[in-house]
Parts: structure tokens; C-alpha cells; sequence
């Protein structure tokens, strides 16, 4: 508790501090507000923002297509990297065409996603996938190769049937390599909705932030990002109790050992 | 005098055919004949991000829309236009071919889907506008954004927008597929009176006000290549012009090119000079769209000066 | 050894190699079906990798192995096997690792508690079913893969120095354990240890191993002492006595040649 | 070898197989040319270019970039996940602002960037970095705490110093965890490097795409992504490399035994 | 115990607790500046706990722990320790892990690896100097970190079960390398085994600890042998059994009172 107490004051601090920087710095005119507006500004905007219909739409809108995206990203990739990682030969084959995917701007994805599923959730979706599956994908693959041998042994010799391997083994050996391929994927889910929403749509924070910077207003802009970051925290704090839960049976941390 | 900076950085916001002048200045060596080097770079995601570019000190020109000017005039910057590239917007308005009986005005465009290529981009301003011009409120029409190029085209086909804001290349394909049927057609001065009720200066060479101020004799010489090669644009054949052409503004297709400049050549002004009436139709159209540019006392003669073009024409008679 | 009926484990002249190095030469084992073998030899002579050959979990260069008769191929579905290194899960409580089996043979997760609480009082771990691997002692994690393997009753039960971490008291106590379920219904059991009391107080046979690299069988002693063997009693008789010099010193002659050879 | 020429063959079997289906596909008139070229044309394509100084220009500037960015994005995240995974104080407060950054649609950062960086070189490879940095980060910062903690307590009874510790410890242990980062990595550089040459330059891989979407070219972008995509397997060929001599220690992969 | 002097290990009233769990309830031990300690117990009654108190891994949740007369805080720099569980860094060859301590001591890796090799010959593990940990045999792996631990020479050697994993030759073998080390340059030494001889043929004190949970000590035996002790004679004079009857019954009844305690 005092320690809990002691990270949530540095960082207020330090939140505090650089809030106080950046206003000071915009007033007295050593940062330009065209670029970087005062926070009093931002804040002054969400709150404009939050007393508006429109905004919670947007709001749900771009919620609903980055938790589908993550989730399916997740599911897809966390798939994918299992089978891979539990047969070689198809890993072998299969694995240069993953990365040549990887390696495709998602940007670029964009109008081929509009063209195929057209304007709606789906094109959004399906760019927010293209970008978690991958993250998800190498990080689980590597996570069921890395299975303690022994402990693998030991359960087939107790006669683990493929499925019950996978279960009482591969997951749960893996679940720190998912878990932390879950931290990136959030970020990346809502990167892949909002881009997608900047690229092409009616509604949603990108959007939003799009039409903003149509009309050069940075204040704007940044409101959108900082709503976005909000977003991420509280999707990770889902991710953290997930962790909580699943590695119960862990020791505490090596380093405080 | 010699140009105060002879290595120059331009943005222009992607390769829209309307800015095309430019590169097709540097690719002829007009730039060169004038001795100044100049840079183009491109900005794939759109004018406001070339805007940024300039006013951040990253590049000493921008290619963009007029509208910016007033924008940023709005805001307290200072930037001026010295050479108008086209005195005419070029940009078109079409309905799905097969609503091309049903709507034949913009106020037929009521309770109908309407594309633009961004939020906030000259597209929008110019549909909220024309919308409003045609009597219509700003919630009879929904407004989509599907993004610059083929997204647009697909979603008008697949029957995901009714209407659609468009340039050409676009325009040129869609005539051919019967696929659209223009409501206005600001490729030409007519249209543009159609739509805008005037002429509508859009894309210009801008630049800030202190670097125009400090470097008199640079931005002349890039006013005279540009008027060189506005010139020289206004006397070659279409099928010159498209052979000349830089190949980020040509299609696969020579015919189709050679479509597209027919119905477009009227796009490059051929004075590069800004007519104060006729800046007043952005002023008229942005204020109707951002009540924080209403608010502002826009002062247009800020916004452009027509010394240099007029200098170009003298010297280069 | 045994008569023709049926072996359960029959090595033939099996050699173990990895890659360049060869641990095992040539081995020859054979286990009844009711037989209780000890396998001593010096460290690093081959002896875990023996047993892994007989389970399946490596393949041997040269040889053959049979078990019940039928070439092995795959894994070895008739054994149970309590490995030398640490093979429980660590995501595992106590309970639900000895439980682990009976799961994996289709049992619910309740009812596997349900026959593995007993079983874990037996070996002195009442109060430690919740524990997870990483909280027990190492001797109680030993006990914990002991019962892991015993719960599932297996036709032939392979143990890797199963009871080296624990005190001589519980040793005992853990040797009473093993010899009830082999009588109550004879299976074959082979097990490697370090300790020829041990070896000789529980074994039918006792096998002597060679020092490796490429070691051999050097020793095949049967140990004739009547059952029930009381161990306290035994370790004074002369029978006992002339068992353990014979074992100590095939196996000491064994580690002098490694020691000279390395030397 | 026979495996690996099994492989080799599967491979080449997909290839043409998805390449015969497309080309057939364009040519019975199933898929849309101006959407999806003829993979003959592709080729035809990257064979012009190929014979232009212009494209090996345009190559060599992303190729540049994308090294650049890929090296410092590991670099700093990989700094930075042993920093904080080292110091669970610091990785408290730390964190939420991590995952707030991670959460900032790159394309977003790509004007800063020309603000702060000029059009230069910079600007490209600070937004690459921001893609390599968080998955290098978050791989980093766990497999930093996964070391297995009797190792870890062993290496400190010898008087390890914090120094030893890291080099001889936490580093190695780690590595699996950043290799596998360093995968999705790699593409994540080559997309930082071509978006920010889309949001804005005068040359490099994605100046050619942008400019082949410009004019409706769909040839000239998909031959930009095939080039893409060899670059990447290119890149990757390294990691492999990499790999293979950092992980010699490991037993062969558990399901191999 | 030892005189005033110095004490090398002094635990005072030591209790060490795991949540709710208490595993040692209250402990004394003095370890003499030269005294060579064995501590036998139950399995499960602490003494691995104990060793990692003593290092500095645990902190004790009552009590002192004092290291030649200093109060100890964070690790104890006087100490090296082998750890009942594997330690070995997976990533360097048995040569690489034996010369880690002088490496972190600012050793050449070189020179470390030149420092290692006599000490691998010495254990027996000539040849197995490239191996990586998993290559080698349970019982060479141990002998890898007993060398591990001697290689620095601490004041205060540490060591949990060193040697329950090898041979009865090989294990003499070890003994001698041991007592070598200790007379040759007099330091303290404790050691935790399972093996009565074996506590009783090395040590000067054998401490019994009673079973868990909340052990303590119940024993503390001096064992008067002279040195240099010969196993073999020893094992059948009658001073020789009667120290080994004694720790066992105190042992023994250790072990039954736990086991009734779960009964
Ligand atoms: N994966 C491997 N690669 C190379 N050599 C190995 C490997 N596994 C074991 N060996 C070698 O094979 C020999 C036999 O090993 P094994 O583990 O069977 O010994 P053991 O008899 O069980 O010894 P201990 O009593 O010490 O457990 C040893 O010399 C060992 O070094
Ligand atoms: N991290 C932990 N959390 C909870 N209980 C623990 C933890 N570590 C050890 N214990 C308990 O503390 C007691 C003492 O453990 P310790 O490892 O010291 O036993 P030991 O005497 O070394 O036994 P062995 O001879 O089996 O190695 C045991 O009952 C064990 O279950
Ligand atoms: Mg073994
Ligand atoms: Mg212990």
C-alpha cells in the first residue's frame, strides 16, 4: 500500500510537472500553440467534447472496433502461433510468408480493406487484425517452443492426449508470452481502428482527430490522442488482472527474491 | 540580383493534377534556367500535412489550396500566395449513374450518402458548401470520408455512397464507365460559377510572409519558372503536355490521359494572378463552414500579392 | 533371464548415442512381468538415459527394445515413469499434479483431487495439496512426482533415483509404500538408486553398470534374501554383508578405471 | 536436408499455385485488373524498375531507413525493458505512460516528426523507431523477469555485479524474448520507414507507392509491396542467423525429443 | 558453543515464515570459525531454509543472523553456497559455469576457463568441459556446481545436499576433494545430507532439526571421531554405531511424531 501510494504520487507528479512545463512554455511563447496547444486548451476541449452525443458515438464506435479487432487479432494469432509452433514442418513452410505480410504498411491495407468489406466495422476490423495477429502470432509461437522439456515430458509420459497437452502444458507455459504480446496488441488495435477511421468513415475517434486536422486544429488533434491514451489504459487494465489471475502460481519477481 | 537561397524545399499534399505545374517545372528544368534548386516533397497524406511542413520551417514553400491562407490567417499566421496555379478548383460532384434521373440539382442530393476524400479536407468544405448553397441543411446529407482514389470509386460502384466528391484522374474514369454523372463540373470556369457562384482559386505556391519578406529575389525566380512553364503548358497540344508530364500524375493509359487534360486544361491559370473578387468566394465558403473563420476580420490582401506574377510577366514578355 | 513367457522390458544390445558421444555401448536388460530390478552405476554411466530409452523418449543408435513382447515405437504406453530432474508443472498445485493422469485419461478435474488427496497423506503431504512446486521443500516436490507416477498403478513402474532427497526415516516409509503396491498386485518395477542398502533391500535383482562413456552391464546380481526383508534386521547378516561387497566392489573397480582414464 | 528441400518445394508449390490462380483469375476476367494486377505485370514491372538507377536509389535511402530504425528501436527498447524490468519502482511509474505512447496512431506522429526532424532522414527513422521501440520493449521487459529465479539467486551468491549480472544472466535469458520480438520488428521497421516516406518525401520505397496510388496505379503499388516483402525476408535472414549463434546452448526444440 | 572469539554463522532465535506458514519456528546455530557442521532433518523441516537465511536469499521474519560477528544485510559476501536446486547458468558450457565466480570477480574469461579446468579434472568431468548443463548427467551436473562454489575458496562454505545425486565411490571421491579443502586452509563449512555415515564420517557437529512445520533444533552432537577418519574401518567401531544410533532415534522420532501429526 505505501508503495502503491508512492508510484501513484510520482507519477501524478509527474503528469503535474510536465502539464506545468508545457502550459508555461506555450505562455510564454517558447512553444507554438499552432503546433502544441496548452493544455488548459485540451482540457477545455474534452470537456466540450464530453457534453456532446456525438462524441460518446464516436467514443463507442471506435471501443467496439478495437476491442472486436484486438479480440480477434488475439484469437487468430494466438491460433496460429499454437499450430506452428506445435508442428515444424508447416512453421517452416508457412513462416517466410507470415513475415512477408508483416513487412506490408498497414496504410497501404487501408483501401484494399474499403474495397473487399467495404465502409462499415469490418474494414476497421480487419486493419486493427492485420496489426494485432502479427505481435500475437510471433509471440506465441515462440512461447509454445519454449515449453521447460522436462515438464513436457513428464506430462506425455502421463500419457497427454494432443488436446490435453495443449491445455495443461502449452497454454499455460506460453501464458506470459501471450500476456505480454496483449500489451502491445492494445496499443496496436486502437492504432488499427483509428487509422482506419482516418483513412475512410462517417464516425469514430480517427474521425474525429481526421477532421480535426482537415481544419489544421491541433487542439483537436491532441484532444483525440489523449482520449485515445485513456482508452489504452483502461484496456490494459483489463490485461492486468487477466495476469493476476492466470499466474497465481508463479514465484514473486526474481528480483525481489 | 542573385536569389538569397538557391537550395529550395517544396511540399506539395499528394499528386493531385491541379498541382502538377510544379513538378512538370522541375522536370523541364524551368527552376534550373532561373537558378534555383528546388525539392519537391511529397505529401501523400494530404494538404494540411504540407501546411504543417511549411509553417514548422521544414520545407520553404507549399503547393496547396488558397484556403489555407485564410485558414492560417485565422489562426495568426502569416502566409501569402504568389502564384496562382489554378483559378478554378477542378473538382467535380457526381451521383451514381444509375440516381442520375432522380437527382439532377443539389437539392436532389437530400437524405443521400454523400463521399469526400478526408474530413476537414477541401472536399468537405467545398460539399458542405455546395449543400448549403442548394438550400439543403447540414444534417440532410450524410457525410463519409472513403478516402483519395479507388476507395472513392469502389464504395460509389458498390453502392456504399450515392454521391461522390471527385478529381480527376478519378473523374476522367468515371465519365468512361458511365458510372457517375456529374452535378457540377468545376473543371471549367462555367462549372465552377455553377457551384461556387464565382471562380475559386484553390491551389497556389504559398509561403510565410518573413520568408518572403527576407528572400525577395528567391521567390521571384520561383514565380518565373512557374510562370514559364504555366506558359508553356497553355501552348502545347494536349498530347505534349501528357508526354511531359511527371509520371506520379499520369494514369497507365496515354488515352485516358490525354481525356483527362482535355477536360482539365483549363485548371492552369495563365497569369498565376489572384483576382480580389474571386477570393472572395474561399473567404465566403470557408466562413460558412468554420464560424471561427467567421469570426475572424480576414484580411484578404494579406492573404496574396500578385507583385511577383506581375514581375514575371513583364520580365519574361 | 526370466522364462520365455513374457518379458515386460527386453533391451537388446541397445546403444544410446548423442551425436558423437556414446554414452550407452551395448545393453542388455531384461524385466518379468513381476520382477523388481535395481540399477546402480556410476554418475554419468547411462543410466537415466537407459530408462528414457525404455519409456520412448529416446531413440536408441543400435539395438532393439521390446516391451511386453512388442517392438517399442513411440512412446511407451505401459510404464510410469518418475523422472530424475523435476518434471511437475509449476502452474500446478500439489493436488492436481498427482492428479494430472487420471485428468489426462478423461477423470474430472474434482474427482482427480478427490484420489490424490489420499495418496499425498500417504507420503506424509496432508496440508500441502494447495502448495504449488514452487513452494515446497525439495524432498516433498520428490514425493509429489513419486505419487504422480504410483496414482496411475502403471504395468511397469521406472523410477529415477526416486527417494535420494529424502531423509532415512521417510526413505523408509516411502519403501513400504512401494513394496505394498508391487505385491498387492505384482507389476515389473525398475528403479535406479545410489544406495546399494536400498538397492539390496528391495530389489529382485540388482544391475551393475559399467562407467561410462560406452558402459556396459558389468553386474547382474540377484539378491536371494527371503521377503518380507526387515532392514534393520538384514544389514548385519552375512548374506547381506557379502551382497553389498560384491555390488560395492564391481561398482568400485568401475569408478577407479573412469578416474584413471580421466586422470 | 531432405526436410529442408521439403520445405523449399512446399514453398515453391504455394507460391505458384497462388500465383497461377491469380494470373488465371485476372485473365478469365474473375479479378479486376485495375484492383488486383496480373501477377505477369507485377513482374513486368519490377523488371522496369528494376533497370532504372532511380529505383536502386529509392531502395537504398528505405533500406537505409529501415536498418536505422529497426537498430535504434531495439536498441532503446531493448534499454529500456531491462531498465524497468530491473527496477519495479521505476516500471510502476513508468508503464502507464508507455502504454499511453503506444497507444498514438503512428500516422498521427509522422507531421511532429517533419516538424522536429526536417524531412530528412530523421523524421522517417524516428517513426520507424516508435513501431520497433514497444514491441522491443514489452519483450524485453518481460523476459527480463522471467529469468528463472535459482539461476538468477546462484549467479548473485558468485558476486555477480549488476553489470556481470545483466551480461551473464538477464541478457541471455532474455534473448529468446527479444529475438522473438526482433521478428516483428523487422516488419515493423520497414512499415515505419515507408509510411513516413508516404506521409511525406521526395524519394524511398514508399514515395514510389504513394505515387503509383496517386494515379489509380494498382501495378506500381503491389509491385511496391513484393519489393517490400523481399526486403523484409532479407532482414529476417539475419535475425535467423542471429538466432542460430546465440542459442546454441538450447537443448533441441521440446517437441523434437 | 566455540569460544567468544568469532563466530563464523550465528543464527539467534531465527523464525522464518512463508505467508501464514510458519517453517521455522526458532533456531540457534553457531558455527565455529573452522568447525565443519552437518544438519540433518525431515524432509521438509527447513533446512534449505535455513542455508538461504544464512546467504542473505531470506530475510527472517524474528531473530538474527550474524556473520563473524556483524549483523548481516542484503547477501552475505563471506559465503559461497551450492543451492539443492539447479543453478547452473543453461547458457555456458560446465568450464564457463565453474570459472563464472572469477569472471564476476573481474577474471579474464580466459584465464577463468584456465582456473576451471583442473577443478573438472579433479571432480571427474574430464571431457565434459564443453557441455552445456543438459548435455550432462544429473550427478555431473551437481559436481559442476560443488566446483562452482569451492572454485572461490569462500570463508564460509555452504552446501545443500551436495552429494546425493552420485555413487558411493565417486561420493568418497568428493569427501577427500572436501576435506582437503578444509584443512588445507581451515574455514567453516556446513553441509546438509540425508546420509548419517556420511554426516558422521566429515563433520565435527551434527545438528538435528526436528519435523516441520515450525522446526527447531532438537540435536546437536559432537561427533568426536578422530581425523583423519577412515569410512571404511570406521563404519563397524562401536563409537561409530552408537553416534549413528543416536541421531537416527532423534531423527526417527522426528519423523513418526510428523507423521502423526498428518496421520
Ligand atoms: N543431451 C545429451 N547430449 C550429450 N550427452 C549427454 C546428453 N544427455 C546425457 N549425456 C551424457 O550421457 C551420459 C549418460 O547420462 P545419464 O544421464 O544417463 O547418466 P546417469 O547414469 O543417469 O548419471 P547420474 O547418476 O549422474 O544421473 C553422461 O556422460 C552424459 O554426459
Ligand atoms: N516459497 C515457499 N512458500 C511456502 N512454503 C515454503 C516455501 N519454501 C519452502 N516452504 C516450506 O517450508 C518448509 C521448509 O522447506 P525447506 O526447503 O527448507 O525444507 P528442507 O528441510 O530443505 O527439505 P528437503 O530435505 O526436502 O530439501 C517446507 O515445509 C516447505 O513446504
Ligand atoms: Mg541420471
Ligand atoms: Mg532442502
Amino acid at each position: 500500500m505505501p508503495r502503491r501510494g508512492k508510484v501513484a504520487l510520482t507519477q501524478f507528479a509527474i503528469v503535474l510537472g510536465l502539464i506545468l512545463i508545457w502550459e508555461l512554455g506555450v505562455r510564454a511563447g517558447l512553444i507554438d500553440p499552432f503546433f502544441f496547444p496548452a493544455p488548459s486548451t485540451l482540457i477545455a476541449r474534452i470537456g466540450e467534447w464530453m457534453s456532446t452525443a456525438d462524441f460518446w458515438t464516436d467514443v463507442s464506435i471506435t471501443l467496439l472496433e478495437t476491442v472486436l479487432s484486438f479480440l480477434a487479432g488475439i484469437g487468430i494469432g494466438t491460433a496460429l502461433g499454437i499450430w506452428l509452433g506445435l508442428s515444424p514442418f508447416a512453421a517452416e513452410v508457412v513462416q517466410p510468408f507470415i513475415k512477408m505480410f508483416n513487412a506490408i504498411p498497414r496504410i497501404l491495407l487501408g483501401p484494399i480493406f474499403v474495397i473487399w468489406f467495404g465502409l462499415g466495422l469490418t474494414s476497421k476490423v480487419a486493419l486493427g487484425v492485420t496489426l494485432v495477429l502479427f505481435v500475437a502470432f510471433f509471440n506465441t509461437f515462440q512461447g509454445v517452443r519454449e515449453v521447460n522439456p522436462v515438464v513436457l515430458a513428464n506430462a506425455r509420459l502421463l500419457r497427454a492426449s494432443k488436446s490435453s497437452l495443449l491445455r495443461h502444458v502449452y497454454l499455460p507455459s506460453a501464458t506470459t508470452w501471450i500476456l505480454s504480446s496483449l500489451r502491445v496488441s492494445v496499443g496496436m488495435a486502437v492504432m488499427g481502428a483509428v487509422v482506419a477511421e482516418y483513412l475512410g468513415s462517417s464516425a469514430g475517434l480517427g474521425h474525429l482527430i481526421a477532421q480535426a486536422e482537415g481544419v489544421l486544429d491541433a487542439t483537436g488533434v491532441f484532444a483525440g490522442i489523449i482520449v485515445l491514451s485513456a482508452f489504452v489504459v483502461a484496456l490494459d487494465a483489463i490485461v492486468d488482472r487477466a495476469e493476476k489471475r492466470l499466474l497465481v502460481w508463479r514465484p514473486a519477481p526474481a528480483h525481489e527474491a | 540580383a542573385e536569389p538569397e537561397k538557391t537550395k529550395l524545399k517544396i511540399a506539395v499534399g499528394s499528386q493531385i493534377l491541379n498541382y502538377m505545374p510544379l513538378e512538370l517545372g522541375v522536370k523541364l528544368g524551368a527552376f534550373k534556367e532561373e537558378g534555383v534548386d528546388v525539392t519537391v516533397e511529397n505529401f501523400q497524406a494530404g494538404g494540411s500535412k504540407a501546411l504543417q511542413a511549411l509553417i514548422g520551417g521544414s520545407v520553404d514553400g507549399t503547393v496547396g489550396f488558397y484556403d489555407h491562407t485564410i485558414q492560417m490567417q485565422a489562426q495568426g499566421k502569416q502566409i501569402s500566395c504568389v502564384f496562382l496555379l489554378n483559378d478554378i478548383p477542378g473538382v467535380l460532384l457526381g451521383v451514381r449513374g444509375d440516381l442520375a434521373d432522380k437527382v439532377k440539382t443539389g437539392a436532389g442530393l437530400k437524405g443521400l450518402k454523400l463521399g469526400i476524400t478526408a474530413p476537414g479536407s477541401s472536399t468537405d468544405t467545398m460539399a458542405r458548401y455546395y449543400i448549403k448553397k442548394s438550400g439543403l441543411g447540414p444534417r440532410d446529407v450524410s457525410i463519409i470520408a472513403v478516402g483519395s482514389g479507388a476507395p472513392g470509386m469502389v464504395a460509389l460502384e458498390a453502392r456504399n455512397i450515392d454521391a461522390l466528391v471527385y478529381f480527376d484522374p478519378i473523374a476522367t474514369l468515371l465519365a468512361r464507365k458511365k458510372s457517375a454523372t456529374p452535378l457540377f463540373d468545376a473543371r471549367t470556369v462555367e462549372g465552377s460559377r455553377q457551384a461556387f457562384g464565382g471562380i475559386y482559386p484553390t491551389a497556389c505556391l504559398y509561403l510565410q510572409q518573413s520568408f518572403i519578406d527576407k528572400n525577395p529575389e528567391a521567390v521571384q525566380r520561383l514565380v518565373n519558372a512557374l510562370f514559364k512553364t504555366h506558359r508553356w503548358i497553355n501552348t502545347v497540344s494536349a498530347e505534349q503536355l501528357v508526354d511531359a508530364m511527371p509520371p506520379g500524375y499520369k494514369t497507365d493509359n496515354r488515352e485516358v490521359n490525354i481525356e483527362i487534360i482535355n477536360a482539365s486544361k483549363a485548371l492552369f491559370s495563365p497569369t498565376g494572378q489572384m483576382d480580389i473578387d474571386a477570393a472572395k468566394v474561399p473567404l465566403a465558403v470557408l466562413g460558412d463552414f468554420d464560424p471561427k473563420i467567421a469570426a475572424a476580420k480576414i484580411d484578404l490582401i494579406k492573404t496574396f500579392t500578385n507583385r511577383f506574377a506581375k514581375r514575371a510577366a513583364q520580365q519574361l514578355k | 533371464m526370466e522364462g520365455q513367457p513374457a518379458l515386460a522390458v527386453d533391451l537388446r544390445d541397445v546403444m544410446i548415442r548423442f551425436g558423437d558421444f556414446t554414452a550407452v555401448k551395448s545393453m542388455n536388460l531384461q524385466v518379468g512381468e513381476t520382477e523388481f530390478v535395481a540399477v546402480v552405476g556410476p554418475t554419468g554411466c547411462g543410466k537415466s538415459t537407459i530408462l528414457n530409452t525404455v519409456t520412448g523418449l529416446l531413440k536408441p543408435a543400435a539395438g532393439e527394445v521390446r516391451i511386453f513382447g512388442k517392438s517399442l515405437r513411440g512412446l511407451n504406453g505401459q510404464s510410469g515413469y518418475m523422472l530424475q530432474q523435476e518434471g511437475l508443472l509449476p502452474w500446478k498445485t500439489a493436488q492436481d499434479n498427482v492428479g494430472l493422469g487420471l485428468v489426462f485419461q478423461g477423470s474430472s478435474i474434482a474427482k482427480a483431487r478427490e484420489q490424490a488427496r489420499p495418496w499425498l497423506a500417504k507420503v506424509g503431504l496432508k496440508g500441502f495439496e494447495e502448495r504449488y512446486p514452487h513452494q515446497l521443500s525439495g524432498g516433498q516436490r520428490k514425493r509429489v512426482a513419486m505419487t504422480q507416477t504410483l496414482i496411475m498403478q502403471p504395468k511397469i513402474v521406472l523410477m529415477d533415483e526416486p527417494f535420494s532427497a529424502l531423509d532415512v526415516h521417510t526413505r523408509r516409509l516411502m519403501h513400504r509404500i512401494l513394496l505394498d503396491l508391487w505385491q498387492a498386485d505384482r507389476r515389473s518395477l525398475v528403479f535406479i538408486t545410489h544406495d546399494l542398502d536400498e538397492a539390496i533391500t528391495l530389489a529382485d535383482r540388482v544391475v551393475v553398470m559399467s562407467a561410462g562413456p560406452a558402459s556396459r552391464m558389468v553386474g547382474d546380481v540377484r539378491i536371494t534374501l527371503p521377503r518380507p526383508r526387515d532392514v534393520s534386521a538384514l544389514q548385519t547378516t552375512d548374506e547381506f554383508v557379502a551382497l553389498y561387497r560384491e555390488i560395492w566392489s564391481l561398482l568400485g573397480a568401475e569408478v577407479e578405471k573412469s578416474y584413471a582414464t580421466q586422470g
